[in-house]
């Protein structure tokens, strides 16, 4: 009798907590996204399986001991995961169609207004009861703007650990969610003939200048900006073992095994911070708006920036194009090319939206490091 | 915890640096690259890769006797080929 | 002079001890075993040197600073690595034949009785003097019953670290010894009659069921199990990645390069675990002679429950496919085929025999979190 | 230590409570696949997969006057083809 | 304003001090060596690019909390990357040649005089004022002239862990310089018509032999000198998987993908101790004099005693093979191979110098393991 | 710090003891090598690879009738279909 109600007192049916199935549920529907909408697959199949396991009454994943807090502690927390990440997807940069066209860059520049507007939306929210974030949580929001993953989960887990699994949701549901939330944007914002607007063929670009161009960029982080020295320097340690062609075999590594083991692990660990406590309160539903806020105004003010390029330049530039400014790569690049074919059947964007597209990357990468040195304690 | 209106200046000020710095950051980057790299780019060629051509030389010559039919069948059996010892 | 002592004194020869010898030449042992032998290769390779590096006299491997001395606390004391491995065989497992026929379980529960009826076993042990097992110890060596490497290994690591090195041993060796220990005792409960029979063709399983199937036993885990959530989670979250069709990287990478890493580190650590103190007592022989009760009394169990259920279904049962209840993937069901083929040269019971195959795997993860749940501090 | 008695009572209901647990744990399972995956998965069949039939519709096609000792040939010749074109 | 202020003294120009922009420029340099020199890139490209980082100010790579922190500590400061790539080695390396002309193995033996009369002579640079190296410090060193990386770096984080950097870089600069350093020494020691020996072709070597190999280095290591048995142990686990057939996967993976991983991690934290007070000193110039010392010593020292065995042997030995001694693998063979064919086309050395060029892997790791027995605390 | 002159003598004995342990430690394995593994090996010899032989028997036999134009156009073939169908 004492054994049988040993043996019920251990089931999780005696122990769930409603906040428990909730999250649970939320795991669910990010599997269902992930797998039926093909939502970011690659993080959130280990995030949604994450968030199902931390929320298991008396298994204990999360807590000391568990499998989940060795992988959070060891990887999120310490920051090593999301920089090895970013040395994968360096890895799998080619800066080629921006360093052939460098004007590009302002472009990703432009989008990062996306990411400071939302600083100042997440400080007018606390005007709301409800809602208090320091300016530490509100840059670690903002930083949903910059539509880049792991720079997202860099960022949180040293400004706001607290709400890293809120804001890693939300960002990869929108980076996820690019191709619906563009296009109206950039076709509000541009005319039928903006659109129609074909572009000069890109010139080829040496080798040469695809090793130093990491280099250049590292450099200048160097002497600007140490603060976003580890996320900009693994990204160029990643893209310079990929451009300098003596190290083939790291750098398959790195694009491959490396970060699929390290994508695994990494989603596991952010959804290891999808408790109840954590996500189901105001301030989650404040940071997915937010995050919406910010991809808007990323992309918008991109396409502006890009009309602005238009009038002054020589060489035609469609305005559709800044619309990749904000990352996401290569999602935004191919929105922008999906929307221009869609007004001139012969427009293909595809490498002229790769420049800003990765040029966005840097710019989140500078947005972040800025936010580490400004609110970082 | 500061007051909303403090925390307003400093959301705002952060705001405008921030998209200054960036502007800065990634503008001197464009100069960079004009003024440096590209310039540089021209004395760095890249080699040329003469083991590329070779093959596409040698590839027709023993193709001008063939019938276009004899090719067909041959990229039939070549498919037929590859589905059956496909592992 | 002084130095040539000093030289004398740091060679193995001046250092070695008796049991350090021994147990080494069961490292040799369990080499000769995997390597001329092809008894579990992959992990009796790395354990069977383990075993020699751990007990060189001054190298120090195990101490603390020694390699496998890390290898061991990061990676089994927190029960990591057989999780990994867990999730790697989890995305190699095909769970087709099980959901096609899902009475197939049942096989893979009667099975289980091996695990119970040693766990029992190893506490009679205690009668004789010498041996002096807890509940604890009869648990973690009972678990080897279940046939299946890193459950035993995850649930010794837990329950009874001080057996872990002897009862991994025997675990491997009997699963390497499934096509010698199973084929009598398969002929012994069955007449030749009973080993003839053909099984109706399984039906064509779809890709929502595979990929519904492992979130519903992690359900199902969750409520009724949650301390068999770890084993069970990380086993469907393989499962999940492989069958779901959009994180084919992630799932690749489950089933090669990580789990190869983790499977030399494995190998090592546990092969650390093979002290003399540790494995030169009669408790050893306990466990193996319980091992081999286990095996034996599974493979009975199972045979008996596929021959009862033959009696009780419309369609035909070939008893040969309940020894595969205990596992041992894909060795058990291979020996099901072969032996079935002696009786009836048309008959091919393999496909039939997968399914209480992967049965047998979830049915000893079950047993190892209920002996977690009920035995465990 | 606890006496051996007590250990053998421990020991029985565990094999007992344990087995009762596997089945009835597995047997649930048995009932979930057939009464509720079951029928799901026929409201959720698999994608038809097109691509696949297509392939085989066009290769027969150029085959026609390809007599079997020409096809021979060229089997011959892609093996040696792959025998020296492998790295 | 503040903001502003606070804005630049986070900047890197701000706070650079001249050390750390000399390192910086150090690490450039190294990554030139490695680029346009193709100097043994894949360790020089993580390793420069690790020196720049961590002399990044402000960034703190290096300090508490940053990534090339945990990648030291966890794992160069144990010794575990040093001992994976060292196992990822032993899975390359092909013992074939050495087995058939044992013999060979003395030529890997002389070569070590390298290491042991630098030891003497990093002693006798205490004369000059500003030098102060301990028997420790001197061993660190002198292993440079064993051309084998990872036992160079593996002894220094023991012996001279405030050294690692500058050896790292001496011992990796002069194993890309071989080619350079080696020929002079050979042609100056050896004449026409010894060049131009000939040697008789090698036996072949059965699966069984190479099998064994592995495990006789191993005993031996074990016998007579437990302080190597890190290194050797680790290496012949390699070589053990490599020939035994039955674990090919991991095999595979050890000299693919792990190695890859372990190689990027192993640059980064070696990089990591380029810094400006480790770097920047005398101790550097005499640690790279003695580094081209070694180098030179032990390719002498291999050329005279293969002189030596010529005169002494019935079948004739190229004297140039000696050379190969060194290890360097396989570079020195090749260089033996290239001088060979400059005194005679039709004498291809090759694989008759990878008897000495593995055979001198060996005896680095025994004159290691030595060093360690006798000034190791 | 210990006097120079002793470190002298410390570095010289080491050095003396370390080549004496190398080419005693790699002689021994000579020996080693000479006296039991070589000996033994011929104990043990390599298994006969016979699936090894089958495929090149098989091979030319369709190959005899063809003419080397036939050959040459499918080598051609090959080629330009493999650079067609590479992804
Ligand atoms: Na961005
Ligand atoms: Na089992
Ligand atoms: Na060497």
């Amino acid at each position: 009798m004492e054994q049988l109600n040993t043996l019920w007192m251990s089931t999780g049916l005696a122990n769930f907590e409603m906040g428990q199935v909730i999250m649970m549920l939320v795991g669910c529907g990010l599997l269902y996204l992930a797998i039926a909408r093909n939502f970011e697959p690659l993080l959130l199949v280990p995030m949604g399986f994450g968030a199902i396991l931390t929320n298991i009454p008396l298994a204990g994943f999360s807590e000391v001991g568990g499998l989940l807090h060795y992988v959070y502690y060891a990887g999120i927390d310490t920051g090593i995961f999301p920089l090895l990440i970013f040395m994968g997807v360096g890895a799998m940069t080619d800066f080629g169609a921006l360093i052939a066209n460098p004007k590009m860059l302002f472009l990703g520049a432009a989008a990062q207004f996306g990411i400071f507007a939302t600083l100042f939306g997440a400080i007018a929210l606390n005007a709301i009861p409800g809602f208090e974030f320091s300016l530490q949580d509100a840059s670690a929001i903002a930083i949903i703007g910059g539509a880049d993953g792991p720079t997202a989960i860099f960022l949180a887990s040293k400004l706001a650990p607290e709400l890293l699994g809120a804001i890693a949701v939300a960002a990869y549901s929108y980076m996820a969610l690019v191709p619906i939330i563009q296009p109206p944007i950039m076709k509000l914002f541009t005319n039928e003939e903006e659109r129609k607007i074909e572009m000069a063929q890109l010139r080829h670009v040496t080798k040469f200048e695809k090793v130093i161009f990491p280099l250049a960029v590292l450099l200048m982080a160097i002497f600007f900006l140490p603060s976003a020295a580890p996320l900009v320097g693994m990204f160029c340690l990643g893209n310079l073992m990929r451009e300098c062609g003596v190290v083939d075999r790291l750098s398959s590594t790195a694009q491959n095994e490396l970060i699929n083991i390290v994508t695994i692990f990494l989603g596991l660990g952010v959804g290891s911070k999808l408790s109840a406590e954590a996500f189901l309160n105001v301030e989650t539903l404040g940071i997915l708006a937010l995050g919406a806020v910010a991809f808007s105004i990323g992309t918008t003010s991109g396409v502006l920036m890009a009309k602005l390029m238009n009038k002054l330049s020589k060489d035609p530039i469609n305005p559709l194009i800044g619309a990749a400014g904000v990352s996401a790569v290569p999602m935004a690049a191919r929105v922008a090319n999906k929307v221009g074919l869609e007004a001139n059947p012969h427009n293909f964007l595809l490498m002229h939206a790769m420049g800003p597209n990765v040029a966005g990357v840097l710019g989140s990468a500078v947005a972040a490091g800025i936010l580490l040195a400004l609110v970082g304690s | 915890m500061e007051a909303l209106d403090q925390l307003f200046i400093e959301a705002g000020t952060l705001m405008l640096a921030g998209m200054v710095f960036v502007f800065a950051f990634l503008g001197l980057l464009v100069v960079i690259i004009n003024a440096v790299l590209t310039p540089l780019a021209s004395k760095f060629p890249d080699p040329v890769a003469q083991s590329v051509t070779r093959p596409t030389l040698k590839k027709p010559a023993p193709q001008q006797g063939v019938s276009p039919t004899v090719v067909a069948a041959i990229s039939a059996a070549v498919s037929q080929y590859r589905q059956k010892h496909k592992e």
